[in-house]
């Protein structure tokens, strides 16, 4: 079976032949034909399954609104469910199979639905399933869900890759059709930058799919002629298989351009779709129209199709859906249906025209003023039934019928924005309405304009004006001849009195009966006829079927359709890969890594990396025998402690502050004082949100009189600088200040431990003095290291050591790194990561980012003697609200297991020593826990009510999400050196 | 009339003529003891447990347009009681145990299904975190486990583990969480409102509000001037412009968060799942649609619609977790107005006009709140007290510094 | 959104960082009898109109200026695009 | 003369260079950078003083300057990016504070960022997939600050429509790098 309803002419290659898999059996088409016109030519009407009855189904449609031939498309990783074979190109080897069918398309067991339909009306779920009560989760609904949904996915990984791009034009024309080349030719001819997109692989629109002339040439043939002077002009980009999917803010549009969809294999390197942003001065709409469907008794059998998409698969693909094709119509396109199927030899039993007065066709039966009542066929159309004007019946044989209710404007674009459609009773349909996107203009039988005559002149006019309005000169295309036929339709949307279902949304199963339930429960308004019945809900989103279901409720409620609403439609205009949206920020390119300068030494050294933000920041050195990470971390606290350790702390944000105003500047963003820091010394500073809560702190260090480098947390670099930015430009816009960040640009390592000057010594250069002396705790200066490079020290510490921060320009901070680590050999100096620093804050009773988590102020802290109430600095008011400055509120204590192997955990709940453990008796929480090597036990620091005042109390620190419950002693968050001997010495 | 199996085989075997409307369409009477602006979940579960739970005679629902058409009808169905402060544990607690009893409560199938939410942590600092809420959700009578990453594997093996640039270090599971078909809650509600005598009055866009020394006495609609002896507002993202007609201004703003919809799909993703290195969270409805969105759009607006760089940002943690979404299609993006709040927790509190009460500032969060909502919204007209629950809810909050910040993002409603 | 900034013409808005309210500029006196209560209406009781809306966006990944964009939040329509820093000196910001 | 060996951005000691059909990714290390803002009040004597060292005037908005040895790019309001010839002027900073003194604010930039010379017909078709930037709409010595791989980079242009200078952060070199090979790769 080869091809039986294959016709001749069309635009295919025929010497191209390709072989292909649909359900588990070859077929032949050829290079042009889509998955659906080659099944059509091979006799195959039937290609999917519906969603709620498993009704057979075939193609409605030749187009991206097709609701019933879903297919999943090719194999294993690139499985693509829901592909609609009326666009998916046929490629040599492709492999589709049906979906939600089973065992098989021809069989499908839950076919038994359509048995219980009368059961499973719209909404019979909400009224039902609910007892007993657990059944819902347990029995119902993993049934229902399991025969729900459409296609499946593999499960595996998308090897493909994705693009995104960003394209800049002044005129942006979607769609290709006539009105979109005579816009194209015109907006090209002017030199004006223009971007021509198309969602088929072929521009002409309808042009392709009609025998229309225009002029002396065939319309496909002048669509390939305006194709060809376009792709000559290079100030015009033309986008094939790229389909506009949404028009968002000021002329920018997203558009999915399908690269390698038609290929057999992917390309390496090369994506498989892109999303393009076009940023357009103006854009016109011009992407046609879309024919509807006319409800009637069994309307849904494969065979039965729109009259347009029978045009195209006859005249485009010269593929027959059948021997003999009747035809069904409420308009005179349909009797265009009828000549074009003659003129390629189709036979035509008969053109049924709800319309008395319709016009004779030739070389067809017409029957004026029937309609059809029923059909015919189990897995694909054998017959109608037909109700002629006399009112007797007749059954009419046919393997195919060709359904035209009129056309609806393809207006989605200009509802993208909230625009309402407005009607036209000419049409008996919706055109676009005057809020439309800024810029946008619509074109051709987008805009209502269905001849081809009014559509290339719309176009051609359109472009004209959407230029002028840019001041660019253009002048409209000489335009052909074309056809140029007046609207002649009656209104007619469903046939009354059918014995069985009619079908108003096909892939949904929403027939005409489940319209009827809604009106009469009072689902009227037509979003609750959507949410209800689901229609329009379904992949195609309503394409075919939102008019007819307003249509069939405005009848019901006696109203008007506009009355009734209107259709509105929302981005994308089709689905779009979920991949495509992503582009390549995916996996571990998710977000851009932030290494450090010791990266590289880092690795040679085998350190464990974590993630901090952007950042990736060595979290311990393992050396030979260590097994666990706990070894490692413990021994560089120890080793640093007792002689001295080096800890890249570059991801620091490092902000320079200048200006002759910049103490001043610094007074009001910290709410510490800083005027009166002399040049030469750091200072801790602490930031807060203008609610008075803390969120940030840092060191300032003044390199000269109008010069500071303050530093900022690693998590708060971005906003510190932003809030600092803020309070430079809106708050206090006339104090001399400037600000940049520096962050980057400086290689910064901590080396902190007794040893830790005598090894700097080695380092600094010899004019250097840092002699605790010449160099005091908090002191800072710029000075010059390994023979003369410019660096900078800042004598602070957050281990709680004698320590150091040494910074050089970063290309040199591995070969810094490297020296420290060297002249450090004679003091066993130990590199250390994140996790020996954490510990030592711990230690310390540093605040850090558990701390700073958004809900503390500075009381909580114990930092409330910081901040100065004599100056006026952000957040300093507010802080001082009754709710944050609770005398018996949450502080800052440290914790010590009573049973020295108890663990203390971050994100246990302090309770009273005895008594109930609950909500109602928390007194606070450990923020941060660590295993302190120094004192030989887990210790925590965390917030507790009135802990100031509650040293030495023994309270329970409960974690009854990993089932532990602690004994705590109530200590300083100093755990060592509280008096800071150490890091003055 | 009394849904449910048997009813629908009867009317399945006489043509479905039995069947009543859901709600009636009255005509708005010229007085009432209580009027609730806004037809949305809220306000329709306010209406309800006023009269089914506080006896309240005469109480109507006005609405602008159709019932159900703002967010409860343009969101992600999730519903949860995963909080970790105060004054929201026992709010929502309620919230959630009321869910566990809404169908049977109300006689109509809501499809509450407790699939379980997993919520992921990627670094330590961020599993503390989670270990603090975990605790004190169950401190609060909640349940939650802490999972490492082993146990998520085992519950979503589909996850990106291997080529993660956040690895998945763990989560915390909350089993009772889950979703709920959002529609029907509306729905319900309004049907169970309706058959207690409250009348639901679409197309009815309140104007204004008559005010006389100091008490309002009832609200001016374009379908005319309704009395009222107590005026009870829940309209979420559109409280600012509602309550600007009564002179209040109110700490917070209208934001647009977008959400999505894919093609339908055989079953997937087993329960709710948010991503914690990104913003991605992610169910599927039963009818096989992944049902999935991200963070709002971050400029206030009452446009129902978005912009693509949040689309573009949540698809990029989408497949950033689950690399096997790539080939399956984004059908459909709405947005709904959220009214984000200055601490991101809400309000439900008495106003400084007599007679007139406030409910809103519930950010994206408002759906799994609903039946607390109602239930607290109306204890507190009916009794002039704030329901036990809901103390926490003042409109004065941030006056005395008693906020309520989840996120610890403070006064800056488009981070909440 | 494209944001036509003073300096540098049509910005993609994805550029910019939100903040909200243009009337964050007017930050209250500190040392006033009801410093309290003003900066609780400052920080708290922001404009949220449903029309036009003054609101402050920063060229964070751009030149690093703040904005005052007038923005109508029913259409997303910008009117009206000025550098904070001049506005904040017209409303007397100076020192 | 110090003893600490330089490392590149991309963590080696010799830049990086890509060649593609139509296009040269090639690492620029070798250029010294430096920040100038003017100061409150100051910007007649802070230009003259500026210029009379760089040789011309500082660029206006969105432009830039293009010369040897000092080239310059507008970054914000009253603030430019200068930059220089590494080997000759690794004390640029330096050199700048000393040319204006207290009527600009200089901060080094030098190592605070990486660099990424894109020069070929292919330029456009590989920019379009990376940054929103309208490279018909560059003149010679323009700058703009754009979103590329999540990152704020600087695009420079060097010749219009054939040559680009794209300046990411440098802890990002790697990640930048990676997008620009990978566009690359995609577009030609």
């Amino acid at each position: 079976m080869n091809q039986i309803n294959r016709l001749t002419g069309g635009q295919i290659n025929r010497n191209k032949e390709l072989n292909f898999r649909f359900d588990g059996r070859s077929f032949k088409g050829f290079e042009g034909d889509t998955l659906a016109s080659a099944l059509l030519a091979n006799g195959e009407r039937l290609m999917g399954r519906s969603f709620k009855y498993h009704r057979p189904r075939g193609v409605l449609t030749a187009g991206s609104e097709e609701p019933n031939a879903l297919v999943e498309l090719r194999q294993g990783n690139r499985q693509e469910p829901n592909t609609r074979a009326t666009v998916a190109e046929l490629f040599e080897g492709l492999e589709a199979n049906a979906q939600n069918a089973w065992p098989s398309l021809r069989f499908d067991a839950m076919a038994v639905n359509d048995r219980f339909s009368n059961f499973l009306t719209a909404g019979f779920y909400y009224k039902t399933f609910m007892w007993p009560k657990p059944f819902w989760e347990k029995v119902y609904e993993p049934i229902i869900r399991k025969a729900a949904g459409l296609g499946s996915i593999s499960f595996e990984e998308d090897p493909d890759l994705y693009d995104k791009g960003f394209l800049h034009c002044d005129l942006l024309i979607i769609g290709a059709g006539p009105s979109g080349l005579a816009a194209a030719l015109t907006a090209g001819r002017s030199g004006a930058r223009v971007i021509l997109a198309d969602e088929d692989f072929r521009m002409g629109g309808r042009l392709n799919a009609e025998t229309l002339t225009l002029g002396d040439a065939s319309g496909s043939d002048w669509a390939a002629e305006a194709h060809a002077e376009l792709a000559s002009l290079d100030n015009v980009r033309l986008m094939t298989r790229t389909t506009v999917i949404g028009a968002f803010d000021h002329g920018i549009y997203g558009a999915v351009e399908r690269v390698q969809d038609h290929l057999p294999q992917t390309i390496a390197d090369k994506p498989r779709q892109i999303l393009w942003r076009i940023y357009s001065r103006k854009a016109m709409l011009c992407a046609g129209a879309m024919e509807r469907p006319i409800a009637f008794a069994d309307n849904d059998r494969p065979g039965v199709m729109l009259a347009s998409a029978v045009r195209s698969y006859v005249n485009r693909w010269a593929a027959a859906p059948a021997q003999e094709i009747a035809i069904f119509t409420n308009n005179d396109d349909g009797h265009r249906t009828a000549a074009d199927l003659i003129a390629k030899g189709v036979k035509v039993p008969a053109v049924i025209d709800v319309r008395a007065d319709a016009s004779a066709v030739v070389g067809a039966e017409l029957l004026a003023g029937a309609e059809v009542i029923g059909t015919e066929g189990r897995l694909g159309l054998t017959s109608v039934t037909v109700r002629l004007a006399n009112g007797q019946t007749r059954k009419i044989n046919c393997g195919a019928l060709a359904v035209s209710g009129g056309w609806n404007p393809n207006l989605h674009l200009t509802c993208h924005q909230r625009g309402r459609p407005q009607w036209n009773a000419d049409l008996a349909g919706f055109v676009p309405g005057p809020d439309l996107p800024s810029g946008m203009s619509v074109a051709g039988a987008a805009n209502g304009q269905l001849s081809t005559a009014q559509a290339l002149a719309g176009g051609a006019m359109g472009a004209v004006a959407a230029l002028n309005a840019l001041g660019i000169a253009a002048k409209p295309a000489e335009l052909p001849q074309a056809e140029d036929a007046p609207i002649a339709l009656k209104p007619f949307w469903h046939v009354q009195g059918g014995k069985s279902r009619a079908w108003v949304d096909q892939q949904n199963d929403v027939t005409v009966k489940d319209v009827r339930l809604a009106h009469q429960e009072n689902f009227v308004s037509v979003e609750h006829l959507k949410r209800y019945t689901t229609l329009g809900m379904a992949t195609d989103q309503g394409k075919t079927s939102n008019m007819l279901g307003l249509a069939v409720m405005a009848e019901l409620t006696g109203k008007t359709i506009p009355e009734t609403g209107t259709t509105i439609f929302r981005p994308p205009y089709t689905p779009v890969p979920m991949g495509t949206m992503a582009g390549r920020a995916t996996g571990k390119h998710f977000h851009p890594t932030r290494k450090t300068p010791s990266h590289t030494w880092a690795e040679e050294k085998g350190a464990v990396f974590t993630e901090v933000g952007d950042w990736l920041r060595a979290q311990w050195f393992p050396r030979q025998g260590e097994t666990h990470w706990r070894q490692s971390v413990d021994r560089e606290v120890l080793q640093t402690r007792k002689s001295v350790g080096v800890c890249d702390v570059t991801t620091l944000g490092k902000i320079d502050v200048q200006g002759k105003d910049a103490a001043t500047f610094l007074n009001k963003v910290y709410a510490n004082a800083f005027a009166k820091l002399p040049v030469g010394k750091v200072r801790y500073g602490l930031m807060l949100r203008e609610d008075g809560i803390a969120y940030d702190d840092g060191t300032a260090a003044r390199l000269a009189e109008d010069h500071f480098v303050v530093t900022t947390t690693t998590a708060n670099a971005v906003l510190a600088y932003r809030n600092m930015e803020f309070a430079r430009q809106c708050l206090w816009p006339d104090l001399d200040v400037q600000l940049i960040s520096t962050t980057e640009a400086w290689a910064q390592y901590a080396v902190a431990g007794p040893n830790a000057r005598r090894l700097l010594e080695k380092i600094v250069d010899a004019d250097v003095d840092i002699s605790n002396a010449g160099f005091p705790f908090m002191a800072c200066g710029e000075i010059t290291v390994c023979g003369g490079l410019r660096a900078r020290l800042f004598r602070i510490s957050f281990s709680g050591e004698l320590a150091y921060e040494i910074a050089v320009p970063t290309r040199y901070g591995d070969g810094l790194v490297r020296a420290l680590m060297e002249a450090g050999e004679e003091f066993d100096v130990t590199p250390y990561g994140t996790e020996a620093l954490g510990v030592m804050r711990i230690e310390k009773g540093h605040a850090a980012g558990n701390e700073l988590n958004g809900t503390t102020t500075a009381l909580n802290l114990g930092l409330g003697r910081m901040v100065s109430k004599k100056k006026d600095c952000i957040g300093n008011t507010l802080s001082e609200r009754s709710g944050l400055s609770d005398e018996s509120g949450l502080r800052l204590v440290g914790f010590k297991p009573i049973k020295a192997h108890d663990p203390v955990t971050a994100g246990a709940h302090l309770m009273n020593a005895s008594g109930e453990i609950s909500a109602t008796t928390d007194q606070g929480y450990v923020t941060s826990a660590c295993f302190s090597p120094n004192l030989g036990c887990s210790i925590g620091i965390g917030f507790l009510k009135d802990g100031a005042n509650r040293l030495g109390e023994v309270l329970r620190a409960a974690n009854p999400l990993e089932g532990q419950t602690v004994e705590v002693e109530v200590v300083s968050a100093h755990f060592i050196d509280p008096e800071g001997e150490r890091l003055r010495a | 009339m009394a849904y449910s199996g048997l009813r629908i085989i009867k009317e399945a075997l006489s043509g479905h003529k039995g069947w009543k409307p859901a709600w009636r369409d009255p005509e708005p009477k010229g007085q009432y003891d209580i009027v609730i602006v806004g037809g949305g979940g809220h306000g329709l579960a306010t209406a309800y447990y006023l009269a089914s739970r506080y006896q309240t005679a005469k109480v109507a629902v006005l609405e602008k347009g159709w019932i159900g058409g703002g967010n409860v009808g343009r969101n992600t169905t999730i519903v949860r009681s995963n909080y970790l402060l105060d004054g929201n544990q026992s709010f929502y607690n309620l919230s959630l145990r009321m869910w566990e009893d809404l169908e049977q409560d109300l006689n109509y199938n809501a499809m509450v299904s407790q699939r379980g939410i997993l919520n992921l942590v990627h670094t330590d600092a961020q599993r503390d975190a989670a270990r603090r809420r975990g605790n004190a959700m169950l401190l609060a009578g909640d349940d939650a486990e802490l999972l490492d990453t082993e146990g998520v594997r085992a519950l979503y093996p589909f996850l990106n583990f291997e080529n993660a640039r956040f690895p998945i270090k763990g989560g915390l599971l909350h089993r009772r969480g889950g979703t709920v078909r959002h529609d029907a809650v509306a729905w319900g509600y309004a049907r169970g409102a309706d058959r207690r005598g409250v009348d639901i009055i679409q197309n009815c866009e309140v104007t204004g509000f008559r005010i006389e020394s100091g008490r309002c006495l009832g609200v001016q609609t374009t379908r005319g001037f309704i009395g009222a002896g107590k005026v009870g507002v829940a309209v979420a993202g559109s409280s600012s412009r509602v309550m600007e007609k009564a002179g209040l201004r109110l700490p917070l703003e209208s934001h647009v968060l977008q959400a999505f919809v894919s093609e339908g799909l055989k079953p997937v993703i087993p329960g709710v799942i948010t991503y914690g290195a990104g913003h991605f969270y992610c169910s599927q409805s039963d009818k096989g649609g992944l049902v999935f969105g991200g963070d709002i759009d971050m400029y206030n607006t009452y446009a129902q619609r978005g912009n693509l760089p949040v689309v573009e940002d949540v698809l990029e943690s989408g497949i950033s977790l689950i690399p096997a979404l790539g080939r399956v299609r984004l059908l459909r993006s709405w947005g709904g107005i959220m009214d984000m709040s200055m601490d991101g927790s809400p309000f439900i509190d008495r106003t400084p006009i007599d007679g007139l009460y406030f409910n809103g500032g519930w950010c994206y969060g408002g759906f799994k709140a609903t039946p607390a909502s109602g239930l607290c919204f109306a204890h507190l007209m009916a009794t002039d007290t704030p329901h036990e629950v809901a103390r926490a809810y003042r409109l004065d909050r941030f006056r005395t510094g008693h906020m309520i910040d989840e996120k610890g993002q403070g006064a800056q409603p488009n981070l909440h | 959104m494209m944001i036509d900034h003073p300096l540098l013409g049509l910005r993609d808005a994805q550029e910019f960082t939100y903040l909200g309210d243009a009337s964050l500029i007017d930050r209250p006196d500190w040392q006033a009898e009801d410093a309290q209560e003003t900066f609780h209406d400052y920080l708290y009781l922001r404009e949220n109109p449903a029309g036009e809306h003054r609101e402050l966006w920063f060229h964070e990944t751009g030149d690093r200026s703040w904005l005052v964009v007038t923005r109508n939040t029913l259409t997303h329509e910008i009117t009206k695009v000025e550098l904070a820093r001049d506005v904040a000196r017209a409303r007397g910001r100076s020192k | 003369m110090h003893n600490l060996k330089p490392m590149t951005a991309l963590g080696a000691d010799t830049p990086q260079i890509d060649q593609f059909d139509g296009l040269e990714i090639s690492e620029r290390p070798d250029f010294a950078l430096a920040s100038l803002s003017i100061r409150l009040g100051r910007d007649v004597q802070c230009a003259e003083q500026a210029k009379a060292y760089l040789g011309f005037d500082l660029p206006e908005p969105g432009q830039g300057h293009l010369s040897d040895p000092f080239s310059c790019f507008w970054m914000g309001p009253v603030q430019w990016m200068i930059s220089a010839p590494h080997d000759s002027h690794e004390d640029l900073a330096v050199a700048l504070k000393q040319a204006v003194g207290d009527a600009g604010s200089i901060s080094e930039q030098t190592d605070g960022w990486c660099r990424f010379d894109l020069s070929g017909p292919g330029l456009t078709a590989v920019l379009e997939r990376l940054c929103n930037v309208d490279l018909a709409s560059l003149a010679s010595g323009d700058a703009r600050r754009v979103r590329l791989e999540h990152l704020g980079c600087f695009v420079w242009c060097l010749k219009p429509a054939e040559a680009v200078a794209v300046l990411g952060p440098r802890s990002s070199a790697a990640s930048l790098h990676h997008a620009l090979v990978g566009a690359a790769k995609s577009a030609l």
